[in-house]
């Protein structure tokens, strides 16, 4: 059933008691309409969820909200009183807090300088107060569950997923009425997530008001109390949690059913040769004298699971050639090869979605076509001439294939949204034809709509006979894509699964390996995947 | 005993007037074989500071004397004045102390050298005597703050008064030949009535030489300063009226002489030791 | 957010972008050029010769060395690098010419080719060594640079013994005072250098790269470019550049002189940045550099002109290079919008 | 690294990684310590005079005004900029502060007093100008302070119509040569500024957020600091330091002239990074600073006790330079393991 608070006529939306309100809300840059419209309420002690398509407009409105850019027109209401913040500190000053969805953390300060960068505290003659400083962080930390996290240590030096927690944690120190988290989970996985619904629980429980966005519906299922729907721009409609369904939200984002892809896993398939095989594999970060080994076949997808640093990024970067392998052999179509460097792994005909897709997938500067020809520079030139026809040709087939929402194909990728991001990521490599394709995380920030398109682009690359070998921290993905998946932990293969075989239990058995608590987690993991397939 | 030490200062090296003082020097210590020389120049004519560096690493290391074109003429007063009460003989040459400061610091020190001022009349008089009364003249001066360069211009000056010539600008090029070749051309098409040029070293002349070269302009006369070999045959071929030459391969040795008679127990020197200056003119 | 933001059911054609892009290219480049305009007006109201031939041929003589080590050095600044180096290797570069074409008992034709190759192999060489050693220990180019140019005049300096070498062939001199229809054949030089550094960064496949290096050059890497090479050729571009404006100085000024070149690096790097190209690299273009040259050209001939003093000079110098930069600012701002 | 990533199994205690961390900051900076040990072991053997008291005071004097730049020149790199005014603007304060002293009618405390305070407040003020333009319309710092490298240089030659100024008090004069120990006293000054540089950034929230402006501007921003002042603090600093180091030029040298502090910027910049500071920001140290204007103070100096020609020396100050910021690349590599 859909209680639907229908937002056609502006001033309805406003309750007496509304903690904010949002009329007619319009925000565009240059010709680009992010916001168009957009009415949306909180209310006090809510958690309120904001999904939508990629580039919706969501993680515009929360910049809105916490004063990082000026609004067009429209109105805020925070407290009964109109609010339109001009900075961020005006924005904290009225208690509005930001988990922003792009890393916001200075990579060469320590982790306890990031999480008290706000408000540092000071010693009675003014000083910066280290210990002091490092005690908070400390029990924000333990607080977030990342108590193997050493205070001191500089940023730089911890994987994504930290990261993501340590700028949670750091919206956790100050006092706020409304917390908003633009994609918290979309860098973490099971475990982390699990840890942070426990937190959004307690702190709303403090009477704070908490703003979520996630791809993923089934977290805003498991958490939320309300959700708006945003569809280019504009707000199509609130709904409470109790009386909707994940298709119900589906349907409002997209405008039509969703594929039939989320569903089904791969159709049967005729699996070939083996085109990579790994022998005791060993990257430089390995602590240990086994490596990793497995067969990868032609016309198969190979997943790869594991719990945040159990070294899948690192296993990938050694065969692409970027990090340096000690040990171990890579077979590419029964030939040992050694990749000295992308560039080799290129020619032997690999393909790598990094996970990281604005310090090494994009140049966030250049226009989207030329993204789309960086690695296949010989496809769009003739003699090392550029051939710009070619050029935008391919990235209009290209953005065509994955669906690719964009103004110009000449304008630079940074206008796109960050879904839209990762399909010129996937298109720059697709455009190369590889026989391997190696992802890294291929659908993080990805909306569900385009998800699935990425999922049946994955299947359809499969079924003409190339071989794909996927890391992700979503279970479910690696189960609806992979063939098989191989559990990863501390740089060792803990098992191997087949399809039949396949569950989240499962999994998560592997990855914890011998850890006391593992039984724990896997209960509680089961309460709340339920919606996410 | 060891041979006496003679600490060499100069200024910067990468100045070819400097250089070919310095090669002077080396020959002259081969052919006296009983002193040992060492030598120090600068990174730049502006770089004061590493004078009184060497001024100082000198005294450190207890030379006998210290021969020294002093970069500024009033900034090293005072560690020279620290050198001489270190007991170590000064012989000042090339550009002369300022005599004001001098007296401030009660310092009494001979100066050996050249008359700047009087060598740049020499020049400016040649010019005078071309152009005659009313004769439209211009200036390239030398790094604004040196204290040659100020010399220069004041004999430059001397001369204007002197011949009733007509100064119509007056401007750096730092000593260099790009830019006085630069700053020249654009004089020129502000007062294309110019007659005469008056330039405050031969690597600046050769820029102005160029400069009138390229706008075909034959008519206008040229006097430098310095003598360098580049110029000369631009003085056989009167492209350059004249330039002015102060042996300056010679100075160097001359004061390295005059230092050793000191350190030697000879009378200690004093007030201007003029070196010759000549005017180098074509035919 | 129709039109903009639609997917490909609405597909621009590509002779809508392609003169939408090189528009926006044009009100890019048109600020300076705007500013250099108001510069020129000012000079032509306010001075009596400055729009008078004979003075355009002398800005164009002037600002052609300028010019030269400007176009290499937005290679090396594209990339996010600097190169500190050229006023010396420029000096380094003239110097071992200058040797060469001295030397008795060679053809004229022969031993001015031989010279120039000299100088543009020393130029190379240096380019080639700043180059290697930045990329090879990823180390800051500004200090790598610093110390070639330490090193380089210290060769120049050594190598000439201090001397101003003199006496080049007839002909050489010749091309360096040569005019064609009243522009200076050395500035047709730079300019044809001008031309064809915009047709390597625009069109062929090393200069787009070099923009993504200078942009993210880890996802170039990740691409399989190698990117060590890239970054070597834009500095052996540079140093290049600096051996060809040792040929033009000597050419004009009819002597090669160890001392040449002081501080010419600052003013290539103004140029590179006024013209709107970004320190932090990836950003920029060549043609900018052109009017950046030509700004600080027309800036140094006017100001003499209109007869202020050297000490007003330098500050109004100072105060017009600030200016430009922030009417850029202004302009980027606007073609934004 | 396995310790550092593991999840809650084998946690780290606090007190192991930070022995560790501060283990790691002492190898760096005694990476650069030990290049200088090098050169210090290198010229103890090779020339006499090296480590007599005379010549070590004399190279702490003769570090002393570079060491004040790069404090300055400290904080405007750590925040990403750069400042190639310092020189000019020391010139400019010193002309200013000379202008001052030697005015007639006064006592001569008084007229210290007075001199050092218009020295700290012009270039207090060039500095500050310098930080409010580029912050303001966030332009780059280089091509700003070039103008007002310009600006202040025309200046100085303006106001004292490029004459140098001289006689000073005596008073003034023996502060310069004052010797505690035979420590210069001027030294102590610098060293003193080192430390307070360390203080400031190391133990207090301003420091601390000057590296996060290095590091990601947008962040700190984000954080709802006022980072446009932070960074016009920063220029606003290094303008005070050249300010300082006119004062100890002038009370050294006992003259003010216009045309000081030709090239101090580049200097001050080497001693800077070759002492570890990231040109790009955000990370780094002043007691690598302090380290890095020994390294070159040393070299000057023991290269001239060599008795090597000047042209060598160039040469060979240029290769130490690149070589000491590639043992610093070894060095943070091994750091690093
Ligand atoms: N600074 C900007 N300049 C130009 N366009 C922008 C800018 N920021 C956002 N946009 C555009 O505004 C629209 C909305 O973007 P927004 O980031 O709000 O989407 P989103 O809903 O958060 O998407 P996602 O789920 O992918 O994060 C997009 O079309 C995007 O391209
Ligand atoms: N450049 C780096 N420097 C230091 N440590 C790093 C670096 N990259 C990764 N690590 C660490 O190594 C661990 C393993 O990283 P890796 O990215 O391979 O794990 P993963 O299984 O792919 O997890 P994720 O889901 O975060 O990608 C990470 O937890 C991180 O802390
Ligand atoms: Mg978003
Ligand atoms: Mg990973």
């Amino acid at each position: 059933m859909m209680v639907a608070v229908q937002p056609s006529s502006d001033e309805t939306l406003s309750e007496v008691g509304d903690l904010l309100s949002v009329t007619g809300l319009k925000k565009y840059f240059g010709g680009v309409k992010a916001l168009d419209g957009v009415n949306f309420s909180l209310k006090a002690g809510e958690v309120h969820a904001l999904v939508g398509e990629n580039g919706a407009g969501k993680s515009t409105l929360i910049k809105l909200l916490s004063g990082v850019f000026p609004f067009d027109s429209g109105n805020i209401v925070l407290n009964g009183t109109p609010y339109s913040p001009a900075n961020p500190h005006t924005a904290k000053a009225h208690g509005v807090q930001v988990v922003h969805q792009e890393f916001n953390l200075l990579d060469h300060l320590s982790v306890a300088e990031n999480i008290s960068i706000e408000a540092m505290p000071k010693t009675r003659f003014g000083l910066l107060d280290r210990p002091e400083m490092n005690r908070r962080a400390r029990v924000a930390l333990d607080a977030i569950g990342l108590s193997d996290v050493d205070v001191r240590a500089t940023v730089q030096s911890l994987g994504i997923a930290h990261r993501q927690l340590i700028e949670i944690a750091r919206a956790l120190q100050s006092e706020s009425t409304i917390l908003i988290l633009d994609e918290p989970t979309a860098t973490l996985t099971e475990r982390e997530t699990k840890r942070l619904f426990e937190i959004v629980q307690s702190i709303k429980a403090k009477g704070v008001t908490i703003v979520f966005v996630s791809h993923h519906l089934n977290e805003v299922f498991a958490i939320c109390d309300r959700v708006t729907i945003f569809r280019n721009g504009k707000t199509i409609t609130t709904e409470n949690i109790v009386d909707t369904t994940p298709s119900g939200v589906v349907r409002h984002m997209v405008g039509r059913k969703l594929a039939e892809e989320m569903e089904h896993g791969v159709e049967p398939h005729a699996r070939g040769d083996i085109a990579l095989s790994l022998k005791n594999f060993c990257v430089a970060q390995n602590p240990h004298n086994t490596g990793v080994s497995f067969d990868l076949h032609y016309g198969e997808v190979l997943g790869i699971a594991g719990l945040v640093g159990a070294g899948r990024t690192e296993l990938l970067r050694g065969i692409f050639g970027i990090d340096p392998v000690i040990s171990g052999s890579l077979e590419r179509d029964a030939t040992p090869l050694t990749f000295k460097g992308p560039r080799d792994a290129i020619a032997a005909g690999i393909g790598f979605v990094t996970e990281d897709r604005k310090d090494e997938g994009l140049i966030l500067d250049m226009p989207i076509a030329a993204n789309i020809s960086l690695a296949n520079m010989r496809n769009v030139s003739a003699s090392g001439l550029l051939r710009f026809f070619k050029e935008k040709q391919q990235a209009r087939e290209g953005g065509k294939r994955l669906k690719l929402k964009y103004g110009k194909i000449s304008d630079p990728a940074s206008s796109l949204s960050g879904g839209n991001q990762q399909k010129v990521v996937l298109a720059k490599w697709l455009a190369l034809n590889p026989k391997i394709l190696i992802l890294d995380e291929p659908t993080r920030g990805v909306d569900v709509g385009a998800k699935a398109e990425i999922y049946a682009i994955l299947k359809s690359l499969v079924r003409e006979g190339i071989a794909l070998l996927i890391v992700s921290s979503e279970m479910p993905e690696l189960m609806t894509l992979s063939d098989r998946i191989l559990v990863l932990s501390d740089h060792q293969v803990k098992g191997e699964l087949d399809r039949p075989d396949f569950s989240e239990e499962n999994i998560l058995k592997l990855a914890y390996g011998q850890n006391t608590n593992t039984a724990e987690h896997l209960n509680s993991q089961n309460t709340y995947t339920e919606g996410r397939s | 005993a060891d041979k006496p030490v003679v600490g060499l200062i100069m200024k910067s090296l990468a100045n070819e007037f400097f250089q070919n003082m310095l090669e002077g020097a080396k020959e002259h210590e081969i052919k006296r074989g009983d002193y040992e020389l060492r030598a120090v120049g600068m990174q730049n004519e502006t770089d004061f500071e590493s004078q009184i560096n060497a001024v100082e690493n000198f005294i450190t290391q207890g030379v006998d004397a210290i021969v020294i074109a002093p970069a500024d003429s009033r900034a090293m007063v005072r560690p020279l004045k620290r050198a001489m009460e270190a007991g170590i003989v000064v012989v000042n040459f090339d550009v002369a102390l300022d005599a004001e400061a001098k007296k401030q610091q009660g310092v009494e020190l001979a100066f050996v050298g050249p008359d700047n001022r009087g060598g740049a009349k020499l020049a400016g008089d040649a010019l005078g005597q071309l152009l005659g009364a009313g004769g439209k003249v211009v200036i390239i001066e030398g790094n604004p703050g040196a204290d040659n360069a100020n010399e220069r211009r004041l004999g430059f000056e001397d001369s204007v008064k002197e011949y009733k010539l007509d100064l119509l600008d007056s401007r750096t090029a730092h000593w260099e030949t790009e830019e006085a070749n630069t700053v020249f051309s654009n004089i020129l098409t502000a007062h294309p009535d110019t007659q005469g040029v008056m330039v405050a070293n031969d690597s600046m002349a050769i820029g102005v030489v160029k400069a009138l070269e390229s706008a075909g302009r034959k008519d206008i006369a040229v006097v430098g300063f310095d003598n360098i070999p580049a110029v000369t045959p631009m003085i056989k071929d009167g492209r350059l009226l004249a330039t002015v030459d102060q042996f300056g391969q010679d100075m160097a040795a001359n004061s390295i002489d005059m230092a050793l008679e000191v350190v030697a127990g000879g009378p200690k020197l004093e007030g201007w030791v003029k070196t010759p200056i000549e005017l180098v003119k074509g035919k | 957010m129709a039109e903009q933001t639609n997917t490909v059911a609405e597909p621009n054609t590509p002779e809508h972008t392609g003169r939408d892009f090189s528009l926006r290219a044009i009100i890019h480049n048109a600020g300076i050029g705007l500013a250099l305009l108001g510069l020129i007006l000012f000079f032509s109201i306010f001075t009596e010769h400055f729009l008078n031939p004979n003075n355009i041929t002398n800005i164009l003589t002037q600002i052609t060395i300028n010019l030269i080590l400007a176009v290499g050095m937005t290679f090396v600044i594209l990339i996010g690098g600097i190169d500190l180096s050229v006023g010396s290797v420029m000096a380094f570069a003239a110097v071992i010419a200058g040797k060469a074409i001295t030397l008795p008992g060679f053809g004229t034709t022969e031993i001015i080719l031989l010279a120039c190759i000299l100088a543009v192999t020393a130029g190379f060489a240096c380019g080639l060594l700043n180059g290697l050693i930045t990329s090879y220990w990823a180390l800051p180019s500004f200090i790598i640079t610093l110390g070639m140019l330490n090193i380089a005049r210290g060769a120049a300096l050594h190598v000439s013994d201090a001397q101003t070498i003199y006496s080049f062939p007839f002909a050489f001199e010749e091309f360096g005072s040569a005019q064609f229809y009243g522009v200076p054949v050395v500035f047709l030089v730079a300019l044809a250098l001008v031309l064809l550094a915009w047709f390597v960064l625009n069109r062929t496949v090393f200069g787009r790269l070099l923009y993504g290096i200078g942009n993210n050059e880890e996802a170039v890497r990740l691409a399989g470019h190698p990117v060590f090479w890239y970054k070597v050729a834009a500095f052996t571009i540079c140093g290049l550049t600096a051996g060809i404006a040792a040929i033009v100085y000597m050419a004009r000024l009819n002597i090669a002189s160890p001392i040449a070149g002081i501080g010419f690096e600052l003013n290539a790097i103004a140029a590179v940045i006024i013209g709107g190209t970004s320190l932090s690299g990836g950003r920029g273009s060549v043609i900018g550099t052109l009017l950046g040259a030509f700004i600080i050209g027309v800036l140094a001939n006017g100001l003499i002109l209109i007869g202020l003093s050297d000490f007003m000079r330098q500050m109004i110098t100072g105060v017009v290079i600030i200016v430009a930069v922030i009417l850029d600012y202004y302009r980027a701002r606007y073609a934004k919008k």
